[in-house]
């Protein structure tokens, strides 16, 4: 589905009841950042897979990478001390040529670093080698997890796929990661396998814990629990099966002012593959830029002027205040 | 008004089953919702047994509902159909075993 | 013939149900036997189902035989008060959300 | 109840459907014993607890033990080739005197050899010093543990118990016992607290892993499950709580052919605290002595007379034949 069809898509869902108009009820109004704590890059939408969920659309057909200018930005930004922590994501990271200078750069800042990997490709040439590599920088690895069941997850990510992210997972144990006595850290993500909301994250944490360890005998540490957001491919899947309409009524009936305070946004910078910047990965995918007067590109970072931005929000932002709420760290409370 | 009793929108409207009463509409919710949660019996347990009673109940409303929690909890499918199954099995049961009742009325009323 | 419709007696009958029409009597209790054994689901959790659905259909059989069943796979009473509470909650909360059927009623009648 | 009472209460509950009747409706009439592989040795009937099954009525107050003669018989009997297991039991057999020699030289003859210990004893000076000396001989350890459960665990061995016996599997596992590598075997009995049956020992062996497991850490290799058997404090709790009729209804309810072909019984012999020989544990208390013509005591061990014996049976004895059956080794199939 292309830009104008999302947009439009969802404006249709939403004409009357504006997540705009549930914030001006509410104390968090108008909506704006609190600080530049996390630093997200998508470093490239190129990935192995193609998953029925990827906002993204992350697939290998994908083309263009943060280029090496960028990225020397935004390992300068990243060494202010009010940033603590430097998240790439993708797309899969690994498909960057430059993630593995990246991330020796980024390991001698000193900051938290996580890299978001769907697992499957740390079991292919030439990308193995990253299990190695995570393991010697010491980055966080998160991996998407969608299910813990071989079928569900097979049925989003593509046949075969669970069995790969499992054997990935042993890999890691092995060196370490999922251990919580060696601080490697190995958190995996859990999205909805359909058009539901995710369940309480300490009940899915529990479920994926004694599934996996059963099962395959292996380890993780946490688990983050991801509502859906209604844009690129998981917005297709809601319109095509007819869910789109019911999908919006209920991330609106979940609606939890207290989530708005927790919103990850106030918090986070997002840049993209072209080092532009925005308010959150899903902004990045509809090309909603920051809010006037604002540096619009990691190389003009301003961090007075970021930090107060105003956010910018539609109706796509109500998957962030559903329920507990939801991030790119999981649920919010 | 809609020509079906049953319409999907019923379901959004039970936060406001508390409307024309509201103090017992507002105990029932507090009960309702320690009730359901997770306490000694795991959350997932307890909506396996919700949605088997939703069943035995043919309340689709509930059904509706409850399916929708057990999928966000990452319930098998074959989870929800077995217990579904152990509804059937006791509704079946619980009729058959009172045939004893007849039996035994037919055994001291015949010749 | 005792002055109760419900003896306790009658439980033991449970195996003779399929008396006066054996065959379907047989394949109930082959489907009965295969609906609450061990599957996706362990016996203990198709146990805490059974007895909840039990209570909520006033089988007092059917109680019976679960609670036993319970006790004897080591079940708290925490657990099966718990499941218990699940049933009368989905029963007390099934009821209330066809409250939304009259007030929608109310709604379209009244001036 | 003294042994008049016993006989008498059993009795009354079983005038007109007795054991024997069944016995003779099935193909194991009459019921003859088809070898001696486990010796059984009832060593005191003293005991530091005084729990609310005990059929033996082990208590503080018990007196008398196995003598030095008699065990040294035993250990000749042992010694034979047909007999693969030496099986010690009490009251606690830690009481016993010379229990301490007797576990040395038995472990000298290289039969299987376990003890049956209620655990509790085993935090208690001067019996402590068997932790290590089940761990020196590589006794196999069985605990009784009724329920997972603290609180029904002390309510039929009493208040504290039940924390005493976790740490006494504690201090098992710290030796290696619990563990399927070591090859040091810790097993624990079920016994169902209160008038009804054990569920099935799988489900219950399960339930009693992961609960032990997570809420206190501790491990162990299997779990035998017993049904309770209307003889003892079992019988006298029956009577008072108004469940001897129901309770002995269920059992013959619950009678299954195929376990009296397994009956353990038919592969044992128990030996009395003064010698004598019996059926079973619960042939000893009730004081039925041995059919007619075979050897009464283990001086006069006789293999051959012995191995094929009839087995002398009444009403109790539907506690072993009920649903999956149930022995000293736990469930029959």
């Amino acid at each position: 589905m292309d830009l104008r069809q999302q947009h439009e898509l969802l404006y249709r869902m939403d004409k009357t009841d504006s997540f705009m108009d549930r914030l001006k009820g509410s104390a968090a109004y108008p909506l704006r950042a609190q600080s530049i704590e996390i630093l997200q890059l998508n470093v490239t939408r190129r990935c192995n897979l193609c998953c029925r969920h990827c906002h993204v659309e992350g697939s290998p057909e994908q083309t263009g990478e943060l280029s090496r200018e960028n990225m020397e930005a935004c390992l300068r930004v990243a060494a202010i001390p009010e940033i603590t922590t430097l998240d790439i994501t993708g797309g899969a990271p690994e498909m960057h040529p430059r993630l593995e200078w990246f991330l020796k750069e980024a390991a001698g800042i000193g900051k938290r670093l996580l890299v978001r990997s769907n697992g499957a490709i740390l079991l292919e040439d030439p990308y193995r080698r990253y299990l190695d590599i995570y393991a010697e920088t010491g980055v966080e690895v998160v991996l998407s997890l969608p299910h813990p069941l071989r079928e569900r997850t097979d049925r989003m990510r593509g046949t075969g796929i669970f069995e790969r992210i499992i054997t990935a997972m042993k890999e890691l144990n092995k060196r370490g990661y999922g251990n919580s006595e060696t601080g490697r850290i190995l958190n995996l993500v859990h999205n909805p396998v359909g058009a539901f909301l995710p369940g309480s994250q300490q009940a899915l944490e529990s479920e994926y814990r004694s599934r996996l360890r059963q099962d395959y005998g292996v380890e993780f540490n946490s688990l983050y629990c991801l509502t859906n957001c209604p844009v690129g491919r998981y917005l297709d899947f809601l319109k095509r099966s007819g869910n789109l309409p019911d999908y919006i009524n209920l991330l609106k009936q979940s609606f939890n002012p207290e989530a708005v305070q927790n919103l990850m946004c106030r918090t986070t910078l997002s840049v993209g593959v072209d080092g532009r910047l925005f308010d959150c990965d899903f902004n990045q995918v509809l090309d909603l830029s920051l809010s006037d007067g604002t540096p619009a590109h990691i190389r003009d970072f301003n961090y007075e002027k970021l930090s107060r931005r105003e956010i910018v929000v539609r109706s796509h932002c109500f998957a962030c205040t559903a329920g507990s709420g939801s991030s790119c760290q999981g649920a919010l409370e | 008004m809609s020509q079906q009793y049953y319409e999907k929108d019923d379901l959004q409207d039970f936060p406001n089953i508390a409307e024309y009463a509201s103090e017992q509409g507002e105990k029932f919710f507090e009960y309702y919702d320690r009730a359901t949660s997770a306490g000694k019996l795991t959350e997932r347990e307890k909506s396996l047994i919700a949605l088997t009673v939703a069943t035995v109940r043919h309340c689709p409303y509930c059904i509706d509902a409850y399916t929708n929690k057990c999928l966000s909890l990452g319930v098998g499918h074959d989870e929800m159909m077995e217990a579904i199954h152990v509804g059937a099995a006791m509704v079946a049961g619980d009729t058959l075993v009172h045939a004893t009742q007849m039996r035994k009325i037919v055994k001291k009323k015949e010749m």
